[in-house]
Parts: C-alpha cells; structure tokens; sequence
C-alpha cells in the first residue's frame, strides 16, 4: 500500500510548555515525517477532527505525539486501514521526566533530546509498518467441534454448543455415555435448600444429545489422531471415522487415585471392608447398604499428602457427606464417621454439611497422620488421634472403612524441558522432561500432529491449564479447550458451568480462525509471523520454541508455520537467528532500525544513552503508571515496547550496542513455577537466551554489565524508578559504550 | 394503645417498684395495660430443675392461649426472665409446627388454644419503638440534670432474638436515659450477665460477675446503675452487702428500675409513682437534687 | 445476530461475559454502576495463590475491550428495569452523573483546585480522597470523577475552572436509557459483610481491627498507606497480627454458607504481612483451613513459615487491652485451653454477601435463602452472585452465561 | 494407647431423652460457647467439650460434670453459637435428665429450683417469699433455721421496703392459686408425658 503520512503533536498536559516544537518539527522532517501538525489537545472532538479530516482526505499513516498509547484509544482509532502510531511524550519524556531536571542548566536540552528520539523511533516504526492483511486458511474455515469425553462435562459442553447452533462431533471411549456421573448413585445437594441427594440427571441429557440433530455421538472410540490447526483440524477416530472440526474441547475427566498406593497407610486391600469412595458409590448405585451398622469414612486419603497427590481434590469432602446421608438414609441406626483434617465444604455446600449432622453423622477431627485399621473379631477398629478429645481413641464394631481417595485429571503429564529450564535444578529438569516425554509416548488423548508432541502441554501436575486464574481456560495449544476435572477437580455442577464456558471458547476459536484473527491474549490481531523461507537454516529454534506449538516441521527440519494455531507473540521472531520472521506491523528489521535511529550523543558529552525493551502488557503498564505517580528517572533511557519478552531478537542488543547506546534492560513478566507472561513461556526465553549473550559481548569486546533482564510486575509501580537507577550506576561504573561514534 | 401486662411473680413481690413504676410511666405516656387475667408463672431461668421444657413451654403456651383469647394485645413482660420465656416459646411456636401441634395437644388438657401471632415485647421495645425517644423527651418535667446513671441491660433483655435491639450492645435504655437528661457513663458491663437465676443459689461463683458490674459502676463515677430486669436489680441491690462480704469490696451503690427514673422525671411522686423509697440502697440523695 | 447481550457488572464475571460473547461475534451492552470496571478485584493487592497482580489479566481484558467495537459500555450506571421475554427484553438503565466529559485527559488539575475530601470507597473507607477524583490509578475508563456533593459548591465551580480541557460538566444530570437486549447476563457480584454485624468482634471499638478488604487496600501500592502495613491507631507496623476465620460465614445468624475464598485470602495476607515486616508474627484463627485443589499448595508453603501460626478456634470476643493492645478470647478447641491473646493488628476475615441479597434483580427471580440467584430463562446470573467463589469460577461462569445467553439470541 | 470411644449408645440417649438434645449434632466444635460463657472459668469443660464428650460416648464425665448445671441462662452463647445450638436448652436438658437419673450435678440450685417447681404444681405461680424459705427448710430442721437466720437482714430489709408479704412460717397462710390450676395441672402432667425420653 502506499502511505501517507502525517505527524499530529499534542500541546496539551504540559507538553506545550516544556517542549521545543519547532525543534520536533524539524527532527519529524530529518526522519522522513514533513507532514506535521499541532494542537492543544489533540484528543479534543477539534484536535480529533483535525486528524479525522486528514485521514478523510487520504492520510493512512498517522503518528501521533501525545500520551500513552493506554489512554485515548478510542479517539485515536481511525479504522483498521490507518496505522496508528502512538509516541508516548506525556509518561515518557515528561511526566518522568520535569520536577528534576527543572532548572538545571541542561534540563530543557535533556528532555527535548529524549521526545526527539521517540518521535524519530516512531517515525521509522510508522515508516515500517504495513496494515495486516488476515490469514486466510485453504480450505473453507470448519465451525463444528469436537468435544473428547462423554461424561458430565463432555455431554454439557456438546449440548451447549449444539444449542448454540453448531455441529459437534461427542467422542467417548466407553460404549456409553456417562462417565463417572453414570457410576453415581445420587448427587450431594445442589439446589436449595441443599438438603437432599439429587438423581444424577444422566437420562434425561443422553436423551438430550440423543434428540439434538446437531450432536454426532462416537462412542466406543477414541482418538487416533488430530492433525491441523483450529478451523482446520482433521480428526481420525480408533473407529476409522474422521472428520474436520474448527476446535475441540477435550472434558476427559478424572481418574480415582490408585488406592493400591495407600496400602501400608491405610491398610487398602488387607480386608475386603476397606474400600474407596469410587467402590461405595457402585455399593449405594447396586443398593448395597442397607446392612451397614457402622461406618467409617476417612478423609484426604492420599490427598493432601506430599508422599501422595499434594494438593486438595476439593470434592471428597462432600462426596463423604453424601455417602453418609446414604448409608444414614438405608439405615438411621447406622453409626457413621467421617475422619478428617478440614472439612471443606465451601459456598451453599456448609448446609450439606450441616443436613448431614442433622441426620447424625459424626465428625472427628485427627491429625496429619492416618488413622490406623485393623480386623478384629470380623469387624474393623480404626485408631486414630481425636483433635478435639485431644487424644488418642479407638473406634471398633465398624462395618465398612471407605477411604476418600482424591481425583488425578485424565490427562498424561507433559511438562516441557523449556519452561522448567530456570529456576529449577537441571537434573531435576531434565528428569521432568523424560518423563513427560516418556508419558506422552505411553498415552495421549488428541494424539495432536504436533511438532512439540501429541498433548496438551501441563503445569506442575497434570492438569493442562496456563493462566488458571485470569484465563482458566487457556490451554498452551489454541483451539483446544479442556472442561470439567480435567481442567481443575471440581464437583458436578460445576463442570457443567465450565464445560459452557469452554464450548464458548471454542466456538469462539473456530471463529477467530474464519476471521483470521488471533484469540486471547491478542484477540482480535490480524498480523502474523511470515517466514522468509529461502534464508531459513533449519536450526528449529522457531519449531521448539513457539509456547503454542504452532510451527510444524517438515521431514528436512522446514518450519512450517500454522498461522491459526498462533497467538502472535513474536516468540519465533525472537528466536530466530536468521531473522527471516516477520509480523506486517512488527519486525527485527523495524525494532532494530528503531534503535538505531537514536541520536547517541558524543562520548565527551557525557550523555549516555540506554535502551530498555519493555514488555507492553505489563511493564508498559507500570511504567506509565510510575510516571503518573511522579516518580522521575534519567533523561537518558529509551523505552521501546515488545509484544513479549520472547520477541526480542538478540540482533537487537548487537544493534544498540554497537551502534553506542551504553546499556540495554529488558523488562518483562515474572517466569518460573507461578510464571505471569501471558505468551507462557516468552520471559523465561528471553532470560535463557540473555544468559548465553555474553557470547555476543565477547565479540563485541564488551562488558556483560551493560545487559541485564529485570522482573517486574504490573504493580511494582514503584520499583521502576529504583530499577533505572541502580543501572544507570552500572552504567556509569561501566563508563561510556566504546562503539560511540563508529 | 392498649397492652398486655404481664407482671411475673417477680414484680409481685421483690420487684413490685417495678411494677408500681411501670404502670406510673404508662399512665403518664398513655398507655393502656391489661393485666392477661389468670395469668400463671413463666417457669423463670430455674424452670429446668424441676420440669421439661416442653413443661416450661407449656407454662408460656397457657399465658399466650389466654391473651389470644382475652384480646390478643401485645403482651409487655417487664421482667426480662418472663419475657424471654415467653418470646421464646412464642417463637418456637410460629418456627416448629411439631412443637406447635404438641403445645395445642396439652393447652387442651384445660381447654385452651393457641393459634399464635401473640407478640411479646419488652418493656423498653415497647418505650422506644411505640413510643418513641421523642414522645419520651417531650414527657420530662424534671430532667435528670447531673445524674450519672450506667445503664445495665443485663443478659436476657434483649436476648435471645435481639427484636428490638442488639444483643451484643444494646442502646435502648441509653437513649431512653439521655431523653431523661441523665449523663449516661461508657459501660462495658452492660450487656454482661450478673449471674441471673443462680445467683441465690451459686453467689460464691457468681460473686465476680455482679462484682464487676458493680465495680465498673463506680470506677465509672455512676451515681447510681440502671435496670430494666428484677433479677438483676435484685442480685445487685438486695444481695448487695452480702457481695461486699464475699469480695471484701465497700460497693455503696443505688440499683433503680428505668422506669423508676422515668416516673420521677415525668414529674411523678417519689414514693408513690416512682416507688424509690422500696430501693434499699437508696438513690435518694442523689435523686432529691437533680428531680426538685 | 442482531440482538445484543446485556451484561449487568463489570467485574471479573461481567468483563469475562462481555468479551467473551462479544469475540463471539455478538453485541454487549455493558453496564457497571462504578466509575471503573474490574469490580471488586481492582481492589486487591495480588491473587492467590500465585501472589501476582489481578491488572495483570484486566489489562488484557481492558485492552480486548478497548479493541472491540461490538461492547457498549455504561458506567456510573444501574439496572433499575427490566420489561419483556427472552429473546425480547426492554432494560432500563440509569446513569448518574460523572460531571466529568470524555474530554478529561486526566491531568488531576481539577482535584488540584478542589479542597474537600469524602471517604475513599475504594479503599474501603480508610483513606480521605479529594471530591474530584480518579477512581483509582489504573482505572478504566481513565477519567476523572466529580463527587456530587460539591457540585453546587465553590470547589464545583473551582473543578470546573481548573479544567484546561472544557472537561467539567456540572449541569450534568441522571441519564435514563432504555437498552434493548435477547438475554441478560446479571454479574452484579459481592458485598464484603458488615463486620460491624458481628458485635462481639467490636469492630468500630479500634482502627486496628479492620476488614479483609480493607487489608488488601493497607497492602497495595495505590493504598492509602502507599503499600505500607500499619497500624491505622499510630501508623506503625504492626508486631502481632491476627486474623479471624469466619468472621460472620458459616454463621446461621450472620451468612450461613462458606464464603471460600476467606482462608485463602488470610494465608495470601500473611504473606503480605511476613513479606515487609520480617519480625511480625502472625496467627491464623480458624475453624477448618478451606485450602481447595492446588490452593494447598499455597497453603503448605505458607504453613512452612514459623512465624505464622494457627489456631484451631472460633474467637468469641475482641476486647481492649492495655495501651491499644488488642486482646482475643477463645477456647483452643484441640487443647481446650482457653486463652486471651494479645495483638495489635486484627484482620476480620468477612465474608462474601451477593449483591443479590442486597438489592434484587428488577424481574421475576428465584433466590435461595442466601439471596443468591438462580437461573431464569433469559436472565443468567453470572459469578458471586451464584455462589461464592474465587475469581477463576467468576471468569469460569462468566463464560457459561455468555454461552447461554448467546444461545437464546442465537439464530433468531 | 488409645481410650475407647465412640460407642453410640450414650449420644444416641442423649439425642432421645434430653430436651433439645439432638442440637449436640450440629455442632461444629468452633469454641465461641466455651469463651462465651460469663461462668467460664469456674467450668472445667464447657459446652462445646461436653458436646465432644457427647458424641464420643463419654457417658460418666458428661453425666457427672458440674459444668452441666452452673447455666445462668444469659443467652450469651446460644447468641453467638454459629449453628444455632441451643445450647442453653441442651445445658439445661442435660441438668434436668441428670436429676432424673438421680445425679445433684449443683446441690443449691437443684434445692431451689424443686422448691420453686413445688410452688408452680400448688398455685400456677411462685411465692418470692416462700420458694426461698421453702429451699431453706430443705437443708433439714437445724440447718434451715440456721439458713434463715442468714437470711434474716435481707428478709427484714425486704419487708421494711414493701417488697416481700410478711408471713410467719413456710406455707402458713397458703398462697393464693390462680383459677385455672386444676387445668394448669393437667396441663403439666401432659407435657411431662410429651418429654423426651417421657413418650410411651
């Protein structure tokens, strides 16, 4: 496309005052930008207009020299064929920048030096920039989905997503639908007054999948394999069907834990009276319980157990309460307990708890060990601490022992070498990693025609989530949403909520697909990364790196890309040493012309220059917010924003370096365990491949000092200003970058 | 308005300035009280010894079932010991139907029905909410100028339900005190228990409770402590010197009915409509001056 | 797909809703009664049990809206209507005056001129703002707010004349709209219980007894103590903090139900605690620790702290002690010792009311006894206002309305 | 070594005989009763302990616990108790089927409250002035003379300020009965058979 471009700077919040224009004027000229206009407040309805006007009358490339980018969107949006150019002067160059500096002698010159060089870099930017044109995939974009797994989540994400009007493919491994629900004898309370045991409500939603025209049932089957990418996947079932989908859900549900493990804890399998909470479901579903004198249930077994599964299966507790009201309900007589550590029973669930007191169930409350079982006389005793006795008592005549083993997610572990390369011991990495590996060989769900593996990759246990705070349902592969206990456990009502929401998602992935455009967290973004094959050297950076998987690779190690698999973080232009990867609107070539169009003042001048590349969710964020909160930093630092941490090419640091900026700092989102980079995996790449850079400084015949990668979090609004310091001291101890002046 | 009064054993004898009080002060604001003719004994805190509840039920049922029959007024129990029986079964009897259908079964053992709605109230619910801090205010002849009072709800004035007012920190009576123009002194004791139905019997154990409302009265510099339950007037005031035995304290300090004070304030007579010459620590000096 | 989606509440449900139908493909009217959105998360210093920022994820929330043109969004501005069926619902929408235009670019002159100050109710009363203000420093919409009550005052007219940018509007008035809409998502969230309710905590009786809400506010660097945990008597850090489980949850005479988030919510601020004050001890008072899935991991960690202790009881009383010191009663269940403890910083862990308990739903509604809503035809609750829970099930809800919602406006 | 526990017979006795008794289900052994209660110290454990001796079947320390009866029926705890017990009526349920049971969990008040009940059954009300001499003379001849002179200042300071009827000697003149006794009786006797533990 041709551009024609204009320059809009804004007099407004102080700017007028404290800025040369005429100087801005004449640097916007030196960088191509002759096109430049002024206003007092740009982002009036007048100064709004006057760029409207231009726009009108064939202006497509518009820079704008006002404030944050984060502010004043809408009004600075002039459709998806204008590229917008933001130049943040007022958090930036001034807000960061005046109390300080004022009245020193050099103040002025300091700060007008510091727009200069935003404006330069947003020319360039601007100059570099293309409008996106959307992927568009070969085929016709599929809408329809596949949800993976027949149990309670499965048949509601189905029913859900057919009621929404699109085809779904249901595909389940038994030869019926149901799941764990259809192993159910009743439901604990869910509706008010949450008193009484709920039918499970199976029929009435097989009839409902069996009625709806738009649900194909594949039950008996499995999946063979998954190839494609949303809007284009190609499905082949253990059966021999196949099928085209746009996005899958995958609502595998759970496994019990492996009571054969608590043998020696718990005496599991030494008396066919110790049984599991999964075992006394069948006994209440076959009505197996009216001869119950007296039972005993024994929470958190295995749960909450670091020898076990470490973390809480949130369900078991109210599972317990309900096969007490069973086995109260076949027999009011019975004496019945529940032994447990805490008994969790959150939200409308206290008044289970508290009907099941009602009908008598007793509640003790032991230790962090278990409680001891034995046989005696044909009966079972249990010893175990009393808390609230606070001692040691024994509870004989016992009929039954059920242990409330805990829910593992239906899912194989895949934790990539990548992610736990920081922060962890190498062995222990790399321990973790063959494991992974060796499970994904053994077992996978989707068997995913993927590059980096046939699952969906999963934190710490196997539960296939990213962000499970913010983004619940963000798996690391796009398009494939996971619902139900395989997700997060969780009780039946629930799952039914997530397996909705997760049908939206992806529905809404299937969408995105037609359009061309990226899902969450860059909805909406039409650009996306093209390759420059003719230069590639197949080393499979881009390939392993990608934090979605979505480059595939052919048999001689070519990438190839799977745009609709994408969430456009630039990971793979980070990574690649050839450059040859580009979004329209975002390039190597682009950041990297950016830095060099910085005027780096002479040596004797004593002005150093410094470059820090900020990750524009979160430090952008804080930085601007650091300058609205007054705080104030050197004149002499430059920010540039990245999409991610990930995106950062080392070229990048060669270029400023050698082109004489004296320092250069990333900024970007915390990694590790409880990572918060919203690309997964972007922040950590970017510190393993800076901890490799003193390579590239060697070469350059410079110190390492002048590099560094800092964690900051959107709220440590305050550590920005400390962070610039303590590196412009470095700096300074450092002294002047030697390339100054080449 | 037109008010059940149900006096209570209490206010027929060791309360009966109270009583004498109470129908003063409803003269005075207006009030209509119908004693519930026939009425029988609440069962009180001790009831337990010797009955069931349900037996104790049946004793606040049989009260209930006669004011329904007799007019269905809102019952006033000024005693708090009666009044918290009486709301209780009277509660019990609109929440359980069982208990209700029990208590129906046995009223007819004497030919009584109860079909409930009867509402039992306090005294001071009555003074505060029907009435008003302002009618009560406008009533005053004689403010109570200078006269530090602490004013002590005790434990079942407004408990168990807090109908009327918290039960945690009840400010009914304070403000009640205040329209009196008494200065009413911060007093943490005042919803705490004076040792109630076991006092007599337990006075030993109980001794540090009354004590410390006591003491807290005076290191408070009150001239004088403020009541609306005969029980704990009594405990305070009666038991007085026998608790400065026990504790070895010199405690000197007036116990007196809120209604008392009301009485008086409202221009009535000393002894016969305020009936502050039955207080056995007499609060008359202090009174004598303030209400001249 | 010409009919929109109305989303009551822009907290983490009602945002969730919103985005998640609008990048569907299908039109949200958004309606939030506070100048902001983000809702009752905004407030909060980090998220369990990760401990990071919750602007994290709005910021990506506020830019997907900011991006999207199919949101309408309506703040400062409440449901007070609803008329119709599903599929055909006429939703009257009342908004009250910001005083403040789009014009304002947020340059704080106006709160410069103006000298009166109301309660910052975004810090849950504990600090003092100017009456001209911004909701808070990450706001979105990132605009300025007049408070009503010095409209008609010298400090109106001296907001208005401070203003460089013609961005003062104090003829402003109540604006009612009628929106048309298939379905509606009711997201309208939680109110943090009265601790004022649960008299024996006396919780008026000392500035040092404060709020789970209130303690996320003392911790966040946008606070009014800058981020700083002080005690509000002398503004000292406090040596001996307290928190109280269940201070009116799990209570028939207060909120019968477990407000879940509670004990995770003391053991992320006793971290914040053990995080700037390296000598404070703190004791956690609890009934049972409601540390649900992966939760225990962060319950672990945080057990593993020597100096956070915990208590199996239920405190029965707050009382003074000497020189400001506060002194809990309770009976150490597993001991049966009863104790008085002394503290000096004592966080009440409130629970969660729905707003549907406070102000219902202007439509034919089921609620259980709780006042939490259950679903109708067309009209989906979406959140808190369901249940208690963490923001994951809000966001987890949120989408499942969205879902149901588009399936009633869904081919019609 | 561990103490046996948990046999059901005596919480289920409980749940069955003892007024309100079943209440001791719900409780979720939060404490607040136990720090609640004015008379705390002076208990050795309180009613959430009783409730946990209870229900673990501890039938010798709950049944001979003076705690049981030294309720001052403040309504404090059952205010505060977040399961709603009634736990002043458990307390008192408890006292009650302990003196059926022929256990004097409080030897004064058990005295008192009979003599207080004997004036219900004979009048429909309660003498202030003869209940206390009634429980007196309880104490046996010698004593009870020995009691009332005890008693006598506050006697005389009573009836000085009009607020005790003067009598000569316990039950001399009899108090007046209230016109529906014979009903109030039959009533009462009724009820009794209602009871808990009374049915049948």
């Amino acid at each position: 496309m041709d551009k024609n471009q204009a320059c809009y700077l804004c007099k407004g919040c102080g700017l007028g005052e404290a800025l040369d224009f005429d100087n801005l004027e004449e640097v916007l000229g030196e960088s191509g930008v002759s096109e430049v206009k002024t206003h007092d407040a740009l982002c009036s309805p007048d100064g709004v207009a006057l760029i409207q006007a231009d726009v009108d009358g064939g202006v497509n490339a518009v820079l704008i020299g006002a404030c944050s980018s984060r502010v004043k969107t809408d009004e600075f949006n002039f459709g998806s064929q204008v590229i917008v150019e933001r130049a943040s002067l007022r958090e930036q160059a001034l807000m960061c920048s005046e109390a300080e500096y004022e009245g020193e002698e050099t103040a002025g010159e300091d700060r007008q030096m510091l727009a200069a060089d935003y404006l330069r870099m947003s020319a360039v930017k601007l100059a570099k920039s293309n409008v996106p044109v959307p992927f568009k995939l070969e085929l016709e974009p599929e809408t329809a989905l596949m949800v993976v797994g027949g149990g309670v989540a499965g048949i509601n994400a189905a029913l859900a997503g057919a009621k929404a009007g699109v085809q779904v493919y249901l595909v389940e491994k038994e030869a019926a639908l149901g799941g764990f629900l259809g192993k159910m004898a009743k439901l604990a309370p869910e509706t008010p007054p949450y008193q009484e045991l709920e039918d499970t409500g199976l029929e009435e939603l097989v009839a409902q999948v069996e009625a709806d025209g738009k649900i194909k049932v594949y039950t008996g089957n499995t999946v063979d394999k998954t190839a494609g990418a949303p809007g284009n996947f190609t499905v082949t079932l253990s059966g021999g069907d196949t099928f085209r989908c746009g996005a899958i859900v995958q609502a595998t549900g759970w496994l019990p834990y492996e009571p054969e493990k608590l043998a020696d804890e718990l005496a599991y399998g030494s008396n066919p009276g110790i049984i599991t909470n999964v075992d006394m479901e069948a006994k209440a579903k076959a009505g197996e319980l009216g001869g119950l004198g007296a039972v005993a249930f024994i929470q958190c077994a295995g749960s909450r157990d670091q020898n076990h599964l470490p973390y809480c299966s949130a369900v078991c507790c109210t599972v317990s309460l309900k096969q007490a009201m069973m086995v109260k309900e076949a027999n009011p007589e019975a004496a019945v307990y529940v032994i447990y550590k805490d008994i969790r029973t959150p939200g409308q669930s206290e008044e289970v708890y508290r009907e099941a007191q009602r009908k008598g169930v007793v509640f003790i409350r032991r230790d962090e060990d278990y409680p001891k079982i034995s046989e005696s006389g044909g009966k079972l005793a249990i010893e175990t601490m009393d808390m609230t006795l606070n001692d040691t008592v024994e509870i004989d005549e016992l009929d039954m022992v059920v242990l409330a083993t805990g829910l593992k997610p239906n899912n194989p572990k895949v934790v990539d070498a990548p992610l736990v390369a920081l922060g962890m011991d190498q062995e222990a990495a790399k321990k973790l990693a063959a494991e992974s590996k060796a499970a994904c060989d053994s077992w996978s769900v989707l068997n995913l025609q993927y590059r980096q593996g046939p699952n969906l990759p999963t934190l710490k246990y196997a539960y296939p989530d990213s962000h499970f705070i913010c983004f619940p349902y963000e798996t690391r592969r796009t398009g494939i949403y996971t619902a139900g206990t395989v997700r997060r456990p969780m009780r039946v009502s629930q799952a039914v909520e997530d397996a909705t929401g997760a049908a939206l998602k992806a529905i809404q992935a299937a969408h995105a697909a037609a359009e061309g455009v990226a899902v969450h967290p860059r909805s909406g973004d039409m650009s996306f990364p093209e390759f420059a094959m003719q230069r590639c050297t197949q080393c499979k950076r881009c390939t392993e790196e990608c934090p979605f998987g979505a480059i595939n690779e052919d048999e001689k190690a070519n990438p190839l890309p799977n745009p609709t698999r994408c969430r456009r973080c630039g990971v793979c232009m980070g990574a690649c040493p050839e450059r040859i990867i580009s979004f329209k609107n975002y390039s190597v070539d682009m950041i990297g012309s950016m830095i060099k169009s910085i005027e780096v003042p002479e040596e004797d001048e004593e002005k150093p220059r410094v470059i820090i590349l900020a990750c524009e969710n979160d430090a952008l964020p804080a930085i601007d917010m650091a300058a609205r909160k007054g705080h104030k930093w050197s004149p002499y630092i430059r920010f540039i924003p990245v999409r991610c941490l990930g995106s950062v090419n080392l070229v990048w640091i060669a270029d400023a370096l050698s082109s004489g900026i004296d320092g250069v700092m990333l900024f970007g989102c915390r990694h590790g365990e409880d990572y918060q980079c919203h690309f997964i995996k972007g922040s950590e790449l970017a510190n393993v491949r800076m901890s490799k850079i003193s390579e590239t400084l060697d070469r350059l015949v410079l110190e390492s000092d002048r590099v560094r990668v800092e964690e900051i979090s959107f709220n440590e609004v305050d550590r920005v200003p400390e962070i610039i310091a303590e590196f412009m001291e470095t700096i300074e101890e450092v002294g002047p970058n030697p390339y100054k002046g080449f | 308005m037109t008010y059940f009064l149900y006096p209570g054993c209490s206010l027929e004898a060791g309360g009966s300035h109270y009583l004498v009080s109470v129908e003063a002060v409803a003269h005075a604001l207006g009030l209509t009280l119908k004693e519930i003719d026939d009425w029988n004994c609440c069962g009180a805190s001790i009831h337990y010894v010797g009955g069931t509840e349900l037996q104790t039920k049946t004793l606040n049922a049989r009260n209930l079932a006669l004011a329904q029959k007799q007019g269905g007024y809102d019952i006033i129990a000024p005693c708090s010991s009666c009044y918290i029986q009486m709301i209780k079964t009277a509660h019990e009897f609109e929440e359980e139907p069982k208990l209700a259908e029990e208590l129906n079964q046995i009223l007819a053992e004497g030919g009584l029905n109860y079909t409930g709605g009867v509402k039992v109230r306090h005294v001071l619910d009555v003074l505060y909410h029907d009435l008003g801090v302002e009618r009560i205010a406008a009533a005053v002849k004689k403010p109570l100028d200078g006269v530090k009072v602490a004013v002590y709800y005790g434990c079942q004035t407004t408990r168990p339900y807090g109908e009327y007012d918290s039960v945690e920190d009840p400010h009914t009576m304070d403000d009640i005190m205040e329209a009196l123009g008494a200065e009413v002194v911060p007093f943490e004791h005042k919803a705490k228990c004076c040792g109630s139905g076991i006092f007599f019997t337990e006075m030993e154990t109980c001794a540090p409770l009354a004590g410390g409302i006591l003491g807290e009265a005076t290191e408070k510099g009150a001239d004088m402590i403020v009541t609306a339950c005969p029980m704990c007037q009594m405990n305070l005031e009666i038991y007085q010197s026998r608790l400065n035995k026990i504790l070895g304290t010199e405690y000197d300090m007036p116990v007196v009915f809120v209604t008392q004070l009301m009485a008086l304030a409202f221009g009535g007579d000393f002894k016969r409509d305020a009936a502050l010459d039955r207080n056995i620590v007499s609060a008359a000096e202090v009174l004598k001056n303030a209400a001249a | 797909m010409g009919q929109s989606i109305l989303v009551v509440g822009g907290g983490m449900s009602g945002v969730s809703a919103a985005l998640e139908a609008a990048e569907a493909g299908y039109d949200v009217v958004l309606v939030e009664k506070n100048p902001y959105l983000g809702g009752r998360v905004a407030q909060l210093h980090q998220y369990f049990p990760k401990l990071c920022p919750p602007y994290c994820g709005l910021e990506i929330n506020f830019k997907r809206i900011k991006s999207n043109p199919r949101i309408k969004l309506y703040t400062m501005s409440e449901v007070t209507g609803i008329e119709g069926e599903p599929g055909n619902y006429k939703v009257t929408i009342n908004q009250l005056p910001r005083y403040v235009n789009e014009r304002c670019t947020a340059c704080g002159k106006c709160a410069d001129a103006v000298e009166a100050t109301i309660p910052s109710s975004f810090d849950y009363g504990l600090g003092q703002i100017k009456a001209a203000y911004l909701p808070h420093e990450l706001a979105y919409p990132y605009r300025y707010v007049i408070d009503p009550s010095i409209v008609e005052t010298e400090d109106g007219a001296k907001a208005k004349e401070a203003c460089p940018y013609d961005a003062v509007v104090l003829d402003d008035a109540p604006k009612e709209t009628i929106e048309e809409a298939g379905a509606i998502v009711w997201a309208a969230g939680w109110s943090p219980y009265d601790a004022s309710k649960v008299e024996y905590y006396n919780f008026n009786s000392s500035p040092d007894i404060i709020t789970n809400v209130q303690m996320e506010r003392l911790a966040a660097a946008g606070g009014p103590t800058g981020g700083k945990i002080v005690k509000l008597s002398n503004g000292e850090a406090p040596k001996k903090v307290a928190f109280i489980q269940c201070a009116g949850s799990r209570d028939v005479n207060h909120l019968p139900f477990c407000s879940t988030i509670c004990c995770l919510a003391s053991l992320k601020q006793a971290t914040y605690v053990r995080e700037q004050l390296k000598d404070a001890e703190v004791t956690i008072y609890f009934i049972d620790i409601r540390a649900m899935d992966r939760n225990e991991d962060f319950y672990t960690k945080v057990k593993a702290d020597e100096k956070i202790s915990f208590v199996k009881s239920k405190i029965g009383l707050i009382e003074p002690g000497e020189n400001g010191v506060l002194v809990l009663n309770g009976e150490n269940t597993t001991t049966g010792e009863r104790f008085k403890a002394e503290h000096d910083l004592v966080v009440l862990a409130t629970g969660m009311q729905p707003n549907t308990d406070l102000s219902k739903i202007p439509a034919d509604m089921v609620y259980d006894e709780y006042g939490f809503v259950q679903n109708a035809e067309g009209i989906f609750g979406a959140g808190t206002v369901r249940r208690p829970g963490e923001v994951h099930v809000s966001v987890q809800d949120g989408t499942s309305a969205a879902l149901k919602a588009i399936q009633v406006v869904a081919g019609r | 070594m561990a103490t046996k526990a948990y046999d059901k017979s005596f919480r289920e006795e409980v749940y069955q005989n003892v007024d309100s008794g079943e209440d001791v289900k719900l409780c979720m052994q939060c404490g607040v009763c136990g720090i609640t209660c004015p008379l705390r110290d002076e208990m050795t454990h309180g009613p959430r302990q009783l409730w946990s001796l209870i229900r673990a079947g501890k039938r010798d320390e709950v049944m001979n616990s003076p705690d049981i009866m030294l309720c001052t029926s403040c309504y404090s705890c059952k205010v505060r108790c977040p399961r709603g017990v009634k736990v002043i009526d458990v307390m008192h349920g408890l006292a009650h089927y302990a003196l059926e049971q022929g256990i004097v969990p409080r030897k004064e008040t058990s005295k008192f409250g009979k003599a207080f009940w004997d004036s219900i059954y004979k009048t429909g009300r309660v003498d202030e002035t003869e209940v206390p001499m009634r429980y007196t003379m309880m104490a046996g001849p010698i004593h009870g003379i020995f009691n009332m002179l005890e008693m006598m200042d506050i006697g005389r300071a009573l009836l000085s300020h009009k607020r005790m009827k003067f009598k000569i000697g316990p039950g001399l003149p009899p108090s007046k009965k209230i016109k529906g006794m014979k009903g109030l009786k039959k009533m009462l006797n009724k009820a009794k058979a209602m009871s808990p533990g009374k049915e049948g």
